[in-house]
This record gives C-alpha cells, sequence and structure tokens, in this order.
C-alpha cells in the first residue's frame, strides 16, 4: 500500500513539476520576444491578455489546430518520432534537479522534497538523455527528404557531438571538486561561506566553457546552426508544420532551461542563497522558499543571457564553429581540469 | 489533417460554434506571416516589424522563412509571370487554415505594370483575404490589414474548413516548375504547354461547390 | 591591389558528381534580398558552382518607358531600385535633360545632392541591417531601420512619398523644400554620427563578424574592373573610382568628400567602405545644406516645366502650357544619350533614345546590381554556403533593378 | 509608333560636362589607323559614337581596351534597341565604354538587319559582357556568336518572342493577354 502512495505521490510530483517548467517555457518564449522586443528598442507582444500574458498559449492552441502536412517523400515513422524524442529527451532530464531543499510544511510533519527523483548517477543520467535529443534533431533532418532539413541535420549532429566533449569534460571539473554525481550532494556541497563556496569560484574556466558548449547545445545564437535561418531556411524543421513543430520549438527552449538548471545546479549553488541560512535558519518553510525561489532567479538569469546574447552577436560559420569547438575549447577543458586537480593536490580538504 | 476536422465532425454544432471563439482567437492571436518579399512593398513590410511600427504588438512578427510554418501570405509586390508559379506553389505548401494578404497596387491589380511580364492581381493565383492600396502602402496600412484580418478570422468557423478528401487535393495542387539552369543554350522550345495559373484554393472551391 | 585572379578559400577538389548536392536557394529564402534564385552545386558545404537565376522579379519596365510620355517615366524609376530611389529619379531626368539641354538652377542642384546624399545614406543603412541580419545579428537590423525611418520622413516631408517620391522632374523638382525642412534634416545630421558609432560598437569589433567577413568572397581590382563591378563593391577591390569624382553631375564637383577604398576586395572591405560611405554622405548633406540658397527650383523652359500653381491660376499661358504638357507632353530632340551616376550600389546609367516625339524611343538602365549580382558564380566558388549569404549581402543587390 | 530615321544632327549647344567625356583625338587616331573599323562617327550631346561594322566590333573592342591612348578597360553597358519593324537596319546593339583611369566614355553601335540579327560576342574581351549579352538576347533576340552560354535571363525559359521588339505588344500575346 506504501509503495501505491508513493507511486501515486511521485506522479503527483512529476506532473507539479512539469506544468510548472511547462509554464515557464512558455513564459521563456514570450519573454525571448519582449525581451528581444526591448533590445530593438520596440515593445513585442503585448495585446494578447494583460500585456501578452496569453501570447504562449495562442500560439500553442493554433499550432495544435493547424493542418499537419507530412510530406509524401518522407519516411513516416521517423517523422513522426523525430519530435517526440526531441521533447522527451528535453523533458525527462528535468526529474533530476534539485529545485530547493527538502521543505516542511508549517504545522504539520511533512516534509516535501523538492526534488523528483534523487539517485547517485544523475548528472550521468543528465548527460546521457540530453544526447539523445540529438537524435530528434538528426532524424527529423533526415527523415523529412528535404536537403535544407538534411544539411541541417548533418550540422546538429556534427556540432552536437563536438561541444558534447567539450561539454561534458567541463563537468568534470566540478565531480572532482564535488566528488559525486548526485547533485543534491553537489548542492549541499556548495553551500556555506555566505555563497562564496560556490563552484563558479573554484573553477571560472570550466563554467565559462560550460556556459558555451550549453549554447551550442541547445542551437542558439551563436550557435544556431542546424537551423539558420538566413542560410537553410529553417534548418532540420524545415518541413515540420502545425504541432510537430511546436515540440521542436518547444524542446529547443525545454533545453534551454534544463542547461541553464545545470549551470544554477553545477556552478552557482543550485538552491543556496546566501545569508538566507543565517536569517531563517535550515529547515524551516521560509527557508525551502527563499533557496526555491532563488533557485528559480538563477536560472532565469541565464535564460535572460540566452536571450541578450540573441540579440547582440552574429552567427558562426560551421567549420569556424567546429575549429572552436575542438582546437579551443577542447584543450581549456582539459587544461581546466589540469588546474582543478592541481588545486585539490594543494588543498587536500577543500 | 488537422485536429480541428476531429472536432467539426465529432462535437455537435452548439458546442463547435462556442469552441470557434477560442479557435479564433488563437489563430488571430498569432498570425505569423511567410518571410516572403517581392518588391518595394517587402521593404514597408520589413519597416512593420521595425520599432517605430512593430507588428510584434499583434503576436506577428514571427516571420518564418519556412511556409509550412505560416500562417499568413504576405505577398509584397509586383508577381511577374516568371515567379507566378512559385507563388502559387509557396501558397500550396502552407498549411490550413492560411490567409492571403495582397499588399500593395502591384499584387492587387498590378498597379502601374499593366504589360506583359506583371500578373494583374494576385488573385488570379491565389485566393486573397485583405487588399491592401497604395503604392506601395505604408507599413500602418499593413498593420491595418493584419487587424482586419483577425476580424476576418473572428467571424469563421471550424465547420466551414474541413479537409477535402485526399485525391481532390493532390489534384488541386499545381506544381509550379522551376528551371533547371544547366548551361544548354536556347532551352524556350522544351516547354510548350501553358501553365494553368487560375486554380482556386480547396478552401474556395469547397465553398463555392 | 592583387594582379592576378584571387584562388578560393578552399580547394575544390574534383569529385564524382553523385557525391554532389543541387540546391536551389530561393527565389523564396530569406537571405536572397528578394527573389533571386541561386541552383548551387554543393560537396558537404562547399560550393561547387553557384549559379544566380534571375527574372523573378521582370516588371517589363523599359517596354514600358516606350508607351509613357517622358515626365511619366518618372514614376516607374522609382520602382527600380527601390531602395534609392531618387537616384534613379535623378538619372533618368538628367538623361532626359541631357537631351532636351536644360540649364537647372542652382538651388535645385544643391536640392538634388542633398536628397540624394540622404538617400544613399538610407540605402546602406537597409544594407546594413540585411547584411547583419543574414549573418545573424539581428538587432542591428531594428536600429538601421529606426535611423532610416528618420530619412523617409524628411522625404516624405519634401516629396510626399516615403519609398517613391518622385521628387525630381524634368528640369528640376517637383517643388521647392517646405518649411522647416533645413531644421529637421540639420537636427538628423547632429544624431546621425552618433548612430554610426553605434553600428560600429555592434558589428565592426565584433570577432565573430570579422571572421565570417574577412577574406571571404574576394575579388582582385583587375577583375573587379573585368566583371564591371562598380560603386562600393569596385572600390572594396581598391579602385578609386567614384562617378561623381569622375564624371562630375548636378554641382558634385564643389563638394569636398573623400572617395573610400578598401584594398583586400573582400566582404569585410566592402562593409567598410560602405561604413566610410555614411560618414562621406552625411558629408556631403552637410555641405549641401549649408550651401542651400534662396532661388528657383525650376528651369526656365515653359514648355516643358509644369508652371507654379499660383502662375496657373493668374496666368493664361502658363494654363495653357500646363494643359499642354499634360495632355500631350512635349517633344524631345532626336538622339541618344547614355548618362551614368553614382547611385548607392553603383554606376546607374540611363540610355535614352527619342526619335523627337513625346515618348521615348528606347529606355535602358544599366542597374549596378545587375552587374554586380553576375560576379557572384566567381566569388562564391570554393566558399562555404554560410559564406555565400553574406557574399549576397555584401554586394548589396536590389531585385527590382536587376530585373527590371 | 513610327521611329524617326536614326540620322542624328549635331547639336548646337554642347551640354555642360562634354568635355570630359569627348575623347575626339582618339577617334581621329582611331579613323586613321583602322579606317575599316569605323562607318560612321556622330558626336552628339556632348557623346561620341562610333557605328563599327559587326565582324570588327571584336578586334575594335579589345582594341579601345588595350591602346594606352583609350584604356576602354571598363564596358559600362551593352544594350539593344528596336528602331522598328518597318526600317532597315532594324537593330542596334551599343556598347558603352569607360576608362577607370581616364574617365572618358564612349559609344560603339553595331547595326543590324532583321533577317540576320548575329553578332560577334565581347566575353572574350570583358567578362561582364555575358549577362549584357544575354540580356539583349533575351528582350530583342539578337544572337551573340560564341557567347558560352546564350540563354534567357530574365523572361522564363519558356517564353515566346522578344519582349522589347517593337512589333511585340505592351500587355504580351496569348495566352498572357488579358484583354
Amino acid at each position: 500500500m506504501d509503495t501505491a502512495i508513493d507511486i501515486a505521490l511521485k506522479f503527483a510530483a512529476i506532473t507539479v513539476a512539469f506544468v510548472v517548467v511547462l509554464l515557464i517555457v512558455a513564459y521563456t518564449v514570450l519573454a525571448e520576444r519582449r525581451v528581444l522586443g526591448f533590445i530593438q528598442g520596440r515593445l513585442g507582444p503585448n495585446r494578447v491578455g494583460y500585456g501578452g500574458m496569453l501570447q504562449p498559449f495562442a500560439d500553442l492552441l493554433k499550432f495544435i489546430l493547424k493542418e499537419d502536412i507530412v510530406p509524401d517523400k518522407s519516411t513516416r515513422f521517423v517523422y513522426f518520432l523525430a519530435p517526440v524524442i526531441a521533447t522527451m529527451a528535453a523533458l525527462m532530464t528535468m526529474i533530476v534537479y534539485p529545485f530547493g531543499p527538502d521543505i516542511r510544511i508549517p504545522f504539520t510533519s511533512i516534509t516535501i522534497p523538492l526534488v523528483i527523483a534523487r539517485f547517485d548517477v544523475a548528472l550521468l543520467y543528465v548527460l546521457g538523455v540530453t544526447s539523445v535529443g540529438v537524435y530528434g534533431i538528426m532524424l527529423a533532418g533526415w527523415s523529412s527528404n528535404n536537403k535544407y532539413s538534411l544539411m541541417g541535420g548533418l550540422r546538429a549532429s556534427a556540432q552536437m557531438i563536438s561541444y558534447e566533449l567539450a561539454l561534458g569534460l567541463s563537468l568534470v571539473g566540478v565531480i572532482m571538486l564535488a566528488g559525486t554525481l548526485e547533485l543534491g550532494r553537489i548542492v549541499e556541497m556548495q553551500s556555506g561561506w555566505h555563497g562564496l563556496r560556490w563552484f563558479i569560484f573554484f573553477q571560472p574556466l570550466g563554467f565559462i566553457i560550460y556556459l558555451t558548449a550549453a549554447i551550442a547545445e541547445t542551437n542558439r545564437i551563436p550557435f544556431d546552426l542546424p537551423e539558420a535561418e538566413t542560410e537553410l531556411v529553417a534548418g532540420y524543421h524545415t518541413e515540420y508544420s502545425a504541432m510537430k513543430f511546436a515540440l521542436f520549438f518547444l524542446a529547443e527552449y525545454i533545453n534551454m532551461f534544463t542547461v541553464s538548471m545545470l549551470a544554477t545546479t553545477l556552478f552557482l549553488g543550485g538552491w543556496n542563497v546566501p545569508f538566507a541560512e543565517d536569517i531563517f535558519g535550515r529547515g524551516t518553510f521560509l527557508f525551502g522558499l527563499v533557496s526555491a525561489v532563488g533557485f528559480i532567479l538563477k536560472v532565469i538569469f541565464f535564460l535572460f543571457l540566452y536571450i541578450w546574447l540573441r540579440g547582440t552577436l552574429p552567427r558562426f560559420r560551421f567549420d569556424q564553429l567546429m575549429n572552436f569547438g575542438w582546437k579551443i575549447l577542447l584543450p581549456l577543458a582539459l587544461l581546466n581540469i589540469f588546474i582543478i586537480a592541481t588545486l585539490i593536490f594543494v588543498f587536500p580538504n577543500l | 489533417m488537422g485536429l480541428e476536422n476531429v472536432i467539426a465532425e465529432a462535437l455537435p454544432e452548439v458546442l463547435t460554434t462556442r469552441l470557434d471563439s477560442l479557435i479564433n482567437w488563437a489563430r488571430k492571436s498569432s498570425l505569423w506571416p511567410a518571410t516572403f518579399g517581392l518588391a518595394c512593398c517587402a521593404i514597408e513590410m520589413m519597416n512593420a516589424t521595425s520599432s517605430r511600427n512593430d507588428l510584434a504588438r499583434f503576436g506577428s512578427e514571427v516571420f518564418r522563412a519556412s511556409p509550412r510554418q505560416a500562417d499568413v501570405m504576405i505577398v509584397s509586390g509586383r508577381v511577374s509571370r516568371k515567379m507566378a508559379p512559385v507563388l502559387r506553389r509557396i501558397y500550396d505548401q502552407m498549411p490550413e487554415p492560411k490567409w492571403v494578404i495582397s499588399m500593395g497596387a502591384c499584387a492587387t491589380s498590378g498597379g502601374v505594370f499593366d504589360n506583359y511580364a506583371i500578373v494583374q492581381g494576385v488573385d488570379k493565383i491565389v485566393p486573397v483575404d485583405v487588399y491592401i492600396p497604395g503604392c506601395p502602402p505604408r507599413p500602418e496600412m499593413l498593420i491595418h490589414a493584419v487587424m482586419m484580418l483577425q476580424e476576418k478570422v473572428m467571424k469563421e468557423s471550424v465547420r466551414d474548413r474541413r479537409d477535402v478528401p485526399e485525391e481532390e487535393a493532390r489534384e488541386a495542387v499545381v506544381p509550379g516548375t522551376l528551371p533547371i539552369t544547366d548551361g544548354s543554350t536556347a532551352r524556350q522550345n522544351t516547354l510548350a504547354e501553358s501553365r494553368p495559373y487560375t486554380i482556386a484554393s480547396r478552401h474556395e472551391r469547397r465553398r463555392s461547390s | 591591389m592583387s594582379s592576378a585572379t584571387i584562388p578560393p578559400q578552399f580547394e575544390i577538389v574534383d569529385r564524382p558528381l553523385d557525391t554532389q548536392m543541387t540546391i536551389s536557394m530561393g527565389p523564396q529564402h530569406p537571405s536572397t534580398h528578394g527573389v533571386l534564385r541561386l541552383e548551387l552545386v554543393l560537396d558537404g558545404e562547399l560550393v561547387v558552382k553557384a549559379t544566380p537565376d534571375i527574372g523573378y522579379l521582370h516588371t517589363g519596365m523599359e517596354k514600358l518607358f516606350e508607351y509613357k510620355k517622358y515626365q511619366q517615366g518618372i514614376v516607374i524609376t522609382d520602382r527600380m531600385d527601390y531602395l534609392n530611389p531618387l537616384g534613379n529619379n535623378l538619372a533618368y531626368v538628367m538623361a532626359a535633360e541631357k537631351l532636351l539641354g536644360l540649364e537647372i538652377p542652382e538651388r535645385a542642384l544643391t536640392i538634388r545632392v542633398l536628397m540624394c546624399e540622404l538617400q544613399r545614406i538610407a540605402s546602406h543603412l537597409v544594407w546594413l541591417g540585411t547584411h547583419a541580419l543574414d549573418i545573424g545579428a539581428m538587432t542591428v537590423f531594428f536600429y538601421c531601420f529606426r535611423e532610416r525611418e528618420k530619412i523617409l520622413n524628411l522625404i516624405e516631408a519634401a516629396s510626399g512619398g516615403r519609398l517613391t517620391p518622385s521628387y525630381f522632374r524634368i528640369g528640376g523638382l517637383m517643388m521647392d523644400l517646405p518649411a522647416g525642412f533645413e531644421n529637421r534634416c540639420k537636427q538628423f545630421l547632429n544624431d546621425f554620427p552618433q548612430a554610426v558609432e553605434e553600428f560600429h560598437k555592434l558589428l565592426t569589433g565584433n570577432k565573430i563578424f570579422q571572421r565570417r567577413t574577412q577574406g571571404i568572397g574576394r575579388i582582385s581590382a583587375e577583375d573587379a574592373i573585368d566583371w564591371g563591378l562598380s560603386g562600393p563593391c569596385l572600390r572594396g577591390s581598391g579602385v578609386n573610382l567614384d562617378i561623381r569624382r569622375a564624371n562630375p553631375y548636378s554641382s558634385y564637383e564643389q563638394y569636398d568628400f573623400e572617395v573610400p577604398t578598401e584594398p583586400d576586395g573582400d566582404v569585410w572591405a566592402r562593409y567598410m567602405v560602405r561604413m566610410r560611405e555614411l560618414k562621406e554622405s552625411h558629408k556631403i548633406s552637410v555641405q549641401a545644406l549649408s550651401r542651400l540658397q534662396p532661388g528657383p527650383v525650376k528651369a526656365d523652359a515653359p514648355k516643358v516645366v509644369l508652371p507654379d500653381r499660383e502662375a496657373m491660376k493668374s496666368h493664361m499661358d502658363a494654363l495653357i502650357h500646363h494643359f499642354l504638357i499634360v495632355t500631350e507632353g512635349f517633344d524631345v530632340p532626336a538622339g541618344e544619350v547614355y548618362l551614368p551616376i553614382e547611385a548607392s550600389k553603383g554606376e546607374l546609367g540611363v540610355y535614352m533614345k527619342s526619335d523627337g516625339g513625346a515618348k521615348p524611343n528606347r529606355v535602358h538602365v544599366r542597374g549596378p546590381s545587375f552587374v554586380n549580382l553576375s560576379v557572384l558564380p566567381v566569388m562564391s566558388e570554393g566558399e562555404m554556403v554560410a559564406d555565400i549569404v553574406a557574399i549576397i549581402g555584401s554586394l548589396d543587390i536590389v531585385l527590382g533593378e536587376i530585373d527590371r | 509608333m513610327p521611329s524617326e530615321p536614326e540620322k542624328i544632327a549635331p547639336s548646337t549647344e554642347p551640354s555642360p560636362s562634354s568635355e570630359s567625356t569627348a575623347p575626339s583625338p582618339l577617334v581621329a587616331a582611331l579613323q586613321h589607323e583602322h579606317p575599316q573599323w569605323i562607318s560612321e562617327v556622330i558626336n552628339a550631346f556632348g557623346e561620341t559614337t562610333i557605328v563599327v561594322p559587326r565582324e570588327h566590333i571584336v578586334e575594335a573592342c579589345s582594341f579601345l581596351k588595350t591602346s594606352p591612348e583609350s584604356r576602354f578597360d571598363f564596358l559600362a553597358d551593352i544594350c539593344g534597341a528596336d528602331r522598328g519593324p518597318e526600317e532597315e537596319p532594324r537593330f542596334e546593339v551599343n556598347y558603352h565604354l569607360f576608362s577607370t583611369t581616364k574617365y572618358h566614355r564612349i559609344r560603339l553601335k553595331v547595326l543590324l538587319n532583321e533577317d540576320d540579327v548575329h553578332v560577334p560576342t565581347v566575353t572574350s574581351v570583358w567578362r561582364t559582357a555575358n549577362w549584357h549579352e544575354r540580356e539583349t538576347f533575351d528582350m530583342y533576340g539578337v544572337i551573340f556568336d560564341g557567347h558560352p552560354d546564350l540563354r534567357r535571363i530574365l523572361l522564363p525559359d519558356d517564353w515566346q518572342g522578344h519582349a522589347l521588339r517593337k512589333d511585340f505588344p505592351l500587355r504580351g500575346y496569348e495566352p498572357y493577354s488579358l484583354k
């Protein structure tokens, strides 16, 4: 009976988490349009609902009701599968992130952990599942039977494989410092010192490498080559319409969200908010709340950074991108590992 | 086939009319145009998204390069005889429901270019929902046209827009020919027959029948 | 200034045809600046061959000129290079004026220079915005259009039209500048250098932008001349040629300006030339504004130039002239002229042939974009797909002028 | 529309910029050296036109391009013109030459009969002639012998007729005519 309740609770937690995440993602899309508008000296969508608040839902509903075109010469099964893979892979990583510390509901003894699943190889799981997302894009490009899509798919696979490497290596430093792959523990380790124990202060280089590689992972400008609009029309999803296209769209933003969460968790101390422990005391409800809000704010900062970059930077060329990945980022990531190793050797009880 | 056909068939009319307003609201709030500039009007179309006019306020700044993801085709400028089949093909590639704004005098009626090269009005090729006068129209007029289109969208019903059978749909698609520039000289004798330019969209044909 | 043909950036390996992919870019493609179609043969991302296919905007303008009276043709020229309509107007009316042997008053010449330079700035701003957009920097586009809007306001104030002003008429101008124009213009010209600085900050110093443009699409000076490149594209290859200097027209010889050149012949050089031209045009505009003296803006040729509204209401002969010009037009002496001007994209030449009647026998326009585009296959061989986009942007083509 | 015979009287008053654009000593030299290349010289409106027999056009062009006193290294434009179906010779092809070092201009003109619209191509002299000649072919049906890629450029491949000929109606033939 306990297991049944447990499963039910897990389902509830997953549902709540997904709804919250999807809401945030939906508003990220809106925020992107508004922030870009702000950068470009205009308003952005503000007529649908109060201040444009209903815009994402209008877009979504429209896409659901749009005619779904499947090209005649496409490989149908794969064509259907691709957006599903992309979205699922993006969503699945969501379960391991600790949104906050365990939260105790006031006047009861019920404690709710603000994480859906807690297991030892969480970081490995994140890296693994994220990599699967590439298949979605690659298969989409291949199965559409469109030359632009094919080029987009090829670019995606080459780009993501090379950047995955730099991304993974930049995380090795964190793993060495933390000595664990469990995200909750990694966050715990960054608490204290009034925020100065965040791993970003130990390995700023690793953080920058991660940030760069993460942008490439999520296909954002300046690394948005798989869908480079001015070159490949719409890249891998040129032939996709209606909800399938919306799923790719969604997957991109969810990816953006997850890499932001990972950056927050690994480098910016996760849900640790400086001085929150001193003021509220550990384990109280307010502490949990403040921590969770702090976590979300950090993630939003990263999202804003992404949008900001999009509004500012031009796009790399494909060979320059590969050169950058293999010849600059990868050696730097190795250097970062070396630095961390030295650091740990000199200060063993860091 | 989109979800709306299922809705239109499964639900009684009372419910679909209630649903209409929701669906139409979504559609009108998110009219994404196809990136498709032809001539002078295209510059004013670009200008409509710029800081001063900001088409984005109505949720229509997302110019999609792929016609598969667009809702509105803004025919901005004169359509030449050579462009006509291409334009028709782009229209066919767009998923239903789709709308066409004919921007400017040339797209609407040929404008000053009443000659051998220009299609005298894009409505000979694709069904047009909103016409904008002017040569070129100001960006404000394009925004007005988008708002008029929004009003038009609000009056539609899912029951009007049911898909035609697949064979009929296939038949209606005119494959515009793109010549292959293979470097051979004097290819003008190879394509003899004239192309059928004037074919109503599926949606229009259904209404008239 | 290199002498020989510059080898491509990447070497094209001769490979069997089935490893290559032919891809049709356009006519509906976001970065072909309208309805250009390119047929690319690709080896991976490498462009083996690029064949432009134009004519998707062919409007039959040259045919239409033959059926319109001289003064009606001005309207058509607006729609040719729609980013630089006043330049087109100028070339057309000056060709007709050359045939007629008209003497244009000083004020009209100065206003023509002023408006043309403002229009050149506006045209370059569209180029800059779209070029940056093609390379992926989207914000520059909006900043450029913001500045351009101010110029359009000025042009609208003078002529009543934003994009298609038809402001220049055979024998002068449509009408004098409106009251307060000079102050508005002065204000714009005061603010403009700051905007150029902003563009430089956004793009010129950007490492990604530099890497996307430097060494791409190179063409040597000799090749550029051989291929008939003109305007900023030619000057980007280090050739100091500007029609405003070479064959001065419309009193350009009285202005003090530099002709910017860059030696490299790549996309970056063409970018820098245009960016510097923005400043030169600004300089000329400031000079023209300071030279404005009161005076007539129409030539003293009652048979050709429409009379003022006031004169028409008070003088019988003015009314008769107005009637005759509008209904029957005016006869132009037989002969042929070729009149080149420096438009924003290069040498814009109007060949006009008259048979003595009120309608031209033949009007041909040498569109600079038409010639500049013809060099694209040479520039783009051995470059990447992404470079094609940058090269097209750097050529600054307008399909309305190419296809006519 | 009837067109006047193409005998241009020299202009009574030279236009302002005539000095810089009239290379008359050059023409005199050319006339002296290669008289067979020149069938007529027209000076009008401050512009010099040399009517060249079509078999000499390539030689004349390459001479003008390389000769040190002319240096017409820049082919500004090639355009055709139709004097009307009743005229003979009916077609003309105009070459507008420009020197990027001496800044002078000249026009070469080739006259063609209607039943024999062949001109040797000048793409071997200037490569920019390629598209100009294609355009002239497209619009007038003038065939440039030896052109590497002579096909329609502006109008569709399946187009019938040549649009800028005077006997081609403004609105085109069926099925395009709109009546």
